[in-house]
């Protein structure tokens, strides 16, 4: 089946993060095809180029980063709740006279209305909360 | 509400937060509008707190924030007219109808299930 | 005397009853945010007995449309009240 | 029928009650995160009437110290029981 | 606990939220632990979910998260040896002394006023 | 008196930091000292320097910012949270091998013993939550 994923919850504050890579993985061994993972609310700070969690703890920026690279799953974050959160990448950090970038491919700043396609175009959603 | 006229369409956003105290209310509206602009069906369901995102004479906070409320009145230029709000939220917060800023339809918490059921993705926010 | 600040409403939320079995007999309870829906008279009722040591933050209620609807046994405060307050308490405890 | 896919502790959240009464009478409910709490016996009465429909997340239950506590009503799912429950369910729907 | 082996202290730190979950009980024991380290006497409340932080037989969880239960084994070393439980969660959860991890007084809810009362500073998370 | 501020919630996510900049604002006009706010949990957030919320919305990172220039308020932000969430100051970046900073001046990454000293050398703290 295809698959979106839908992440709110920000990493390291809340399980969401953890629950949502790891089922994800899961959906992937099974042989379903991920169509995205959507970050949005508190979400996007899963973007965080510059999260430096201890060496002996999860590294979630890391964890999707890998699934993209081995399964090239989408990572699509939404653009309006990233830059009231401080998470720009380069072209909207020079856009807003930003020097320096919070978000780095392989994640993308999109806009709202690719959650409502993902959720619409696939057999499944699945959300994940803080 | 009997089943017959339940709304059904292709999104339900399901908003159970207040104003002001957070961005949940907000970014479930913009989930809601940004569907509606794609010209999709869209039904809105005010549970719990989130009820209170109707009342109306609401303002700007302290700081100049902007609330929900000027949104809220813009629905009905993106055809989102199925505004759900939940009855035992009215009762428990002792509101009325008229203590609302819109017209809306009351739902018995027998009527949420089928509700779920009848749209083809429910966010809830 | 301490002063309890809390912003949740007891519709949804457990932590006004945490708020509650916190407060010694003279402590007073302040509601911000999403907290000052407890004055609503239907809420009101979880601060039964809190008569005059009950206080809400005028501008939270005035941007969710309930100052016109609150219940009379609640104080209304502004935020140069919400530092008075704070002066008067020994101190804080916030509750969220 | 639908997934409801809950992370919430009926001890000190409302959120539980929200998820049980939009679920149908076929519904499941999923526990995982902070709500396996809600598969300890003494919590589990919540979920009356779920017999045969709710089930909790293992690898949370075990990482809490909860997976030989659970209320027997409970089914226990690993990660990959939990895809096959998003796969049997026409759609998901989750209560945070 | 009668009022007078009340434990007073420099910071009582309030522990509400279960391990694993979210950050919050973490982050509440780093700030214990830090004052303990400074050599502030220091009790920890553990109410509501946040009794559950102290069940026995805990593990890592399933992306090796380490949970809050390595660093609740550590408390003595800190010389933090004032753990009081809010004993009306334990009774809703189901849960007997024999199903902590480590050696707790129960405060019923009336001791809990006199317990913010005593201490300096009162931190909640 | 003397004052210490705990914020705990993020901007925009939660009305915490609208509630502590006013209320600590409140503070200085009535002519308290404001010892320090320490940002711990997700009030790290306040300090990300590229926050770019919409024109007609507050914004919190400058309005931290007004506050320290006119009043020298400290802005103290806990360093473990701050770095498991991906604010990194130059310093820290690049002890970690990351090129860019997140956190700049007037905030400083500190150590949360900090907020222990702050909350008793003061006559008050008080803490905003989300």
């Amino acid at each position: 089946m295809r698959y979106a994923i839908l992440l709110l919850g920000a990493p390291y504050s809340h399980q969401a993060a953890h629950s949502a890579l790891r089922f994800t993985r899961a959906l992937v061994e099974r042989g379903h095809e991920v169509a995205g993972v959507f970050f949005y609310h508190d979400g996007v700070q899963n973007a965080a180029r510059l999260a430096a969690p201890p060496q002996d703890e999860p590294h979630l920026v890391d964890g999707w980063t890998a699934l993209h690279a081995e399964h090239g799953v989408p990572l699509q974050v939404c653009i309006a709740a990233a830059l009231r959160r401080g998470l720009l990448d380069e072209r909207e950090a020079s856009r807003h006279g930003k020097s320096g970038h919070s978000v780095a491919p392989p994640f993308e700043l999109t806009g709202l209305g690719q959650l409502v396609d993902l959720g619409l175009r696939c057999d499944r959603l699945v959300a994940f909360g803080p | 509400m009997s089943e017959q006229d339940m709304p059904g369409g292709e999104l339900l956003v399901i908003l159970r937060h207040a104003p002001h105290g957070s961005s949940w209310l907000r970014e479930g509206l913009d989930a809601a509008l940004v569907a509606a602009a794609f010209e999709r069906r869209v039904s809105l369901l005010f549970m719990g707190e989130g009820v209170t995102a109707l009342l109306d004479g609401q303002q700007a906070g302290a700081l100049e924030q902007k609330g929900t409320a000027p949104t809220l009145a813009m629905l009905e230029m993106y055809d989102i007219d199925a505004l759900l709000v939940e009855d035992e939220a009215m009762r428990r917060l002792g509101l009325g109808e008229d203590d609302l800023m819109l017209p809306v339809r009351r739902v018995g918490g027998e009527a949420i299930p089928g509700l779920l059921a009848a749209h083809q993705l429910v966010l809830n926010f | 005397m301490l002063l309890h600040i809390l912003n949740r409403s007891p519709l949804d939320s457990r932590v006004p009853e945490q708020a509650l079995i916190s407060m010694g007999p003279d402590d007073r309870l302040l509601l911000i945010e999403d907290g000052v829906q407890g004055a609503l008279p239907a809420l009101a009722v979880h601060f039964d007995g809190l008569e005059g040591r009950l206080f809400a933050l005028r501008e939270d209620l005035a941007s969710r449309g309930l100052l016109s609807r609150c219940d009379k046994r609640v104080r209304l405060v502004d935020v140069a009240d919400f530092v008075t307050l704070t002066e008067e308490a020994e101190r804080t405890v916030s509750w969220y």
